[in-house]
């Protein structure tokens, strides 16, 4: 078993005790079975079990455990510890832009509000069929890279948009949402989604500087989605 | 739920947080644009000097020796380059061409490689 | 007053397309210009006179003067609205920039008509 | 200091179960509270990759009654025969709502659902593989709760997200009326006071050290339930699922062999044709697992250490592996560091799915052994999805029932407590005097624990007694000293210390309180191993082996029942099979073989 210290700069903020945040230097030994980030921080919440973040499928697909990660927001479960430098200390700081609650925990309550406003469901009034509503393999196809997202908020949180006018902006993440229904041939709702979007604020503060698709840990890409919607909003006036 | 009037801290560190290569193009894009905008006046009265008269046209060959304002032209030639190649690269993006991640990095690192260059090239020649 | 987060002005479009439309005509005029001067048109204010008073041209340097106002009024507007919370200090700099675009512009249209 | 919330209903989880049955209610009008550890999307039926069952017959003829013959079969018979057609027969129409609620499912080319084979499921009462996997690529859990949330959005429900529920309060009379619950977010402590109370905390499988479960997965309505008096059914039987990324313990879906991938030993060797010649690599889990083990056992694992077989999809045409799969190509090469479309995947029996739990019938009511039956309700209580056992499991479940379990019983336990409220409409029960002192004194005990163990090195400690002692092979007198190792864990538990005390979202009280519930699972699940003295489905013992009367260990005369766990002594007690189903014939006890 290779074992090897890893050295952390923390980001810790007990409201409790803390009058501000501050950053805590911290070692930790992880060996061969230690593969991801996320395993070495369980090693140091044994060490000191104040530290708090979030964690819970450690695979991937919860979207619980993302922070910033030497400057760069991302999943602790999918980061790999072969590639951080032997000896060079990691920077673990919380999501950028939102309130901290503690440690590496944000609220995420203006993320969620965003992604509640675009109507993250389906509509459709026609009379329920009984059996499926039919929808074409190729139909179906378009809503590939829009579903997929884990509302991790890596994205929205590498927005500088977000940052500035994060109760106006709607960001990638509920962009990315707002388009997954308007793609989808079941919905009915496309004239008011696109209606409660064209606006100055919620999605044309997209300046298509691209650092969501730059993050997001399962490879989507909101910037593409945003510009669809653009194009549909440019195809309604004329 | 989340207490009311209660102050949090919040992270961000602009000079910490790591903003990618296409980030950084976006970023100069606004910077060059407002430049622009506040050197408005300028490039017009510049442009009066040029159409005006002879005189006012032997004028500005004289103006635009000056070192400072060598400088400020220097400066807003790259302003120029860069939001006049950014401005392609949105459009381009805008159709939908070169929107993956890897593509967008790309063009945003040929935007810098044009518009910096182009910039020495022509600022020499300025000078 | 009740202070809630108003949305939905519907102007995000058509300013998204005119920044589009005028940021083509400007790059068509900058290229022309460009070109322009490469091959020397700057070179004496004779030649320089005759390239901008002829039709074409003043033709296109109006519309560049136009869009060149409007790009940068929605621009910079932007970029107010993106940093700038109060509604006070917003509106003061939307007028200041509106009004500082259109004395650039009336200014360089006036050089143009006087050609 | 508690404060007390009233509601008509609060629902416990919400994951696909609470989420399902959080629909029902909150259509229904009802005054709901939904208390989640996490927020909902991030609950673990998010993992869930291969698909969910319904005999839709969108590619080929099937048809419930076939679903039903395989689910009691998977079941090895221990499955309730009335809970199991009232599955199979509501397949069609929970998914058919989740398609409507707009879960995005693959599609066939004439614009139905697409499905997939599955282990286990097969047609004409077990004749050959069926598609009967109603999938989303690989990602089926994912569309599936982001789909009900979504739901539940448009529905309006109130959720408390990260509050962590403590314990049940029952009533002199046995009576639930709500829980008690911590905000993390302030450590603040709040009672919900309810008619009805459903527990969707889904399953425990972290009680194990390998395991595909999320850290949540900490067995939270067990845990209360079990210090609440309610007994927990079948606990001994644990389903590993064959591949488990090797080392990491991710999932990778059996959705994989269902699309044609193939299990390989070191001598690359398709070793499933010889232990199920059949269904093959689609045998039931447990007896793919079981071979796997037996071929890493005779030496014929790959790898430095032997420890693990290949998983391989090298022969499928590339487009459908990122068509189908593309959720478990990117698993490969985050978690096994392997490009599944040139190399197969190492893979080993991993845990994954509690096959036991809270006793409930299929209503989602909990029934616990009483006067007049052995099977009586207890009022205000309902439970569905992992952390129930309904039973439609029984000794081992089929994959894609899972997901369907938590749609059927999650809408059934919604529905029953919509009925029961609108139909003998009632106000709420007081509380008792002493509804809070068992939150209270666990709270209290934490916080002044003084030279106590570590949470971390407990909860390693137990994990690590149940991999050895309760695996995917059971011995018996492993199994005895299984019994008094974790009997010695369960003491560390009780002296737990935590170093850290502060009231913000103070996670190290959070995973204590959590070890406090695995414990509970854990000691249920090896008491009641120990005890089964026969071969059945996930349970196969050493001492229990295959003979001409007792067809691969089971033993159908003494052992065709259900056991019930108190934790009140350790006491174990039994209770029937439910052999008869609601409309159709018995399904007839045989051996199983794929």
């Amino acid at each position: 078993m290779t074992k090897r210290i890893l050295k952390f700069n923390i980001y810790r903020y007990d409201p409790d005790v803390d009058r501000k945040p501050y950053l805590q230097d911290i070692e930790v030994e992880v060996d061969a079975t230690d593969r991801k980030l996320l395993d070495a921080l369980v090693k140091l919440k044994a060490k000191d079990d104040s530290i708090a973040f979030r964690r819970s499928c450690r695979e991937g697909v919860c979207g619980s455990d993302g922070m910033n990660i030497n400057g760069t927001n991302g999943l602790a479960c999918l980061a790999d510890l072969s590639t951080f430098p032997d000896g060079k200390t990691i920077v673990l700081r919380p999501l950028p832009g939102l309130p901290v609650i503690r440690d590496l925990i944000v609220d995420m309550t203006q993320f969620f509000k965003q992604y509640h406003s675009i109507k993250p469901y389906l509509i459709n009034n026609d009379p329920l069929p009984e059996r499926e509503r039919l929808q074409s393999p190729e139909e179906r196809e378009e809503l590939n890279g829009l579903y997929e997202c884990i509302l991790c908020a890596c994205c929205s949180t590498a927005c500088p948009t977000f940052w500035w006018n994060p109760d106006k902006f709607v960001g990638p993440a509920g962009l990315l949402a707002a388009y997954r229904f308007i793609a989808d041939t079941r919905d009915q709702a496309t004239n008011e989604r696109l209606d409660n979007l064209e606006d100055p604020y919620r999605l044309f503060r997209c300046h298509t500087i691209m650092n969501c698709v730059e993050v997001c840990p399962k490879g989507l890409n909101p910037t593409k989605a945003i510009g669809k919607i653009k194009d549909m909003m440019v195809r309604r006036i004329i | 739920m989340p207490e009311l009037g209660r102050k949090r801290p919040k992270y961000l560190n602009l000079i910490k947080i790591k903003l990618p290569i296409a980030g950084i193009a976006s970023i100069l894009h606004r910077v060059s644009g407002v430049g622009i905008f506040l050197m408005l006046p300028l490039l017009v009265w510049l442009f009066e000097l040029s159409l005006r008269s002879p005189e006012s046209f032997q004028e500005l060959q004289a103006v635009i020796t000056h070192p400072v304002l060598k400088l400020i032209l220097i400066g807003l030639l790259w302003s120029l380059l860069h939001h006049f190649c950014m401005g392609i690269r949105i459009l381009l993006i805008d159709m939908h061409m070169g929107v993956d991640k890897a593509q967008a990095s790309a063009s945003a690192k040929m935007v810098l490689a044009v518009s910096l260059p182009m910039t020495l090239i022509l600022g020499a020649k300025l000078w | 007053m009740v202070n809630r987060k108003l949305v939905g002005a519907h102007y995000g479009l058509i300013d998204w397309l005119v920044q589009r439309i005028t940021g083509v005509v400007m790059a068509v005029f900058t290229v022309v210009v460009g070109f322009a001067l490469s091959e020397g048109v700057g070179s004496s204010y004779e030649r320089w006179y005759g390239f901008m008073s002829s039709t074409p041209m003043r033709f296109i340097s109006f519309l560049c003067i136009v869009s060149l106002c409007w790009h940068a009024w929605i621009g910079v507007r932007d970029t107010w609205m993106d940093y700038v919370q109060p509604a006070g200090i917003k509106l003061t700099l939307h007028v200041l920039t509106l009004l500082s675009v259109i004395g650039c512009g009336g200014w360089a249209v006036q050089i143009l008509w006087r050609l | 200091m508690i404060t007390v919330r009233k509601f008509d209903a609060v629902i416990v989880g919400a994951g696909g179960a609470g989420l399902r049955a959080a629909i029902q209610l909150s259509e229904a009008g009802l005054k709901t509270a939904v208390l989640s550890k996490v927020f909902p999307t991030r609950s673990h039926t998010v993992a869930a990759q291969g698909g969910v069952a319904a005999s839709l017959g969108n590619s080929e003829e099937d048809h419930w009654h076939w679903h039903m013959y395989d689910t009691v079969k998977g079941s090895d018979w221990l499955g309730d025969q009335d809970a199991i057609e009232f599955m199979c027969r509501k397949a069609n129409e929970v998914v058919i709502e989740l398609e409507h609620y707009g879960m995005p499912f693959d599609r066939l080319d004439n614009g139905r659902i697409y499905q997939r084979p599955f282990g286990g499921h097969m047609s004409n009462f077990g004749e050959k593989p069926v598609r009967r996997s109603c999938a989303a690529a690989d990602r089926t859990g994912h569309a599936m709760l982001h789909a009900m949330y979504q739901r539940n959005i448009k529905a309006n429900t109130q959720f408390f997200v990260e509050w962590l529920a403590l314990d049940l309060i029952r009533d002199a009379e046995g009576d639930v009326l709500g829980v008690t619950a911590m905000e993390m977010e302030t450590g603040d402590l709040y009672a919900f006071h309810a008619k009805a109370t459903i527990f969707a905390t889904g399953g425990a499988g972290r009680i194990y050290y390998s395991s595909t479960n999320a850290f949540i997965n900490t067995g939270d309505g067990a845990g209360m339930a079990a210090r609440a008096g309610i007994p927990l059914e079948d606990m001994e039987f644990w389903q590993f699922h064959p591949t488990g990324v090797a080392g990491a313990g991710v999932l990778i879906t059996e959705g994989v062999r269902g699309e044609g991938g193939i299990l390989r030993n070191s001598q690359g060797e398709r070793f499933m044709e010889r232990y199920a010649p059949n269904a093959k690599d689609l045998a039931s889990r447990d007896v793919v697992s079981r071979a796997m083990v037996t071929e890493i056992n005779e030496g014929r694992g790959c790898g430095p250490n032997k420890d693990f077989v290949l998983l391989d999809i090298t022969h499928l045409p590339p487009e459908t592996i990122m068509k189908r799969l593309p959720g478990i190509h990117e698993i490969a090469l985050q978690f096994a560091g392997v490009d599944a479309l040139r190399e197969p995947i190492p893979v080993v029996p991993t845990c994954h799915y509690q096959m036991g739990g809270i006793p409930t019938n299929f209503k989602g009511q909990v029934v616990v052994p009483g006067k007049r039956s052995q099977n009586e309700i207890v009022p205000g209580f309902y439970a569905a999805g992992e952390c129930a056992c309904a039973s439609v499991h029984g000794a081992n479940r089929l994959g894609t029932n899972s997901l369907l379990d938590l749609l059927v019983f999650g809408k059934s336990a919604g529905e029953s407590a919509v009925d029961e409220m609108k139909q003998s409409p009632k106000p709420h029960k007081e509380l008792p005097t002493d509804a809070f002192d068992r939150t209270l004194e666990r709270l209290n005990r934490l916080n002044t624990q003084k030279d106590g163990a570590s949470v971390h090195e407990t909860q390693l400690a137990m994990q690590r007694s149940m991999q050895k002692h309760a695996g995917v092979f059971r011995f018996a007198d492993l199994l005895k000293q299984g019994v008094q190792k974790i009997l010695e864990v369960q003491k560390d538990v009780e002296r737990t210390e935590i170093k850290d005390k502060s009231q913000v979202f103070n996670t190290a009280r959070v995973e204590a309180l959590e070890l406090d519930n695995l414990i509970e699972v854990a000691v249920a699940t090896m008491v009641s191993a120990e005890a089964r003295k026969e071969s059945r489905g996930a349970h196969v013992r050493d001492d229990a082996p295959d003979t001409p009367e007792r067809p691969d260990g089971r033993d159908d005369v003494n052992w065709l029942k259900h056991s019930l766990w108190f934790k009140d002594e350790n006491r174990l007690e039994y209770k029937s099979v439910n052999l008869r189903p609601l409309t159709v014939d018995t399904i007839a006890l045989k051996k199983r073989a794929y």
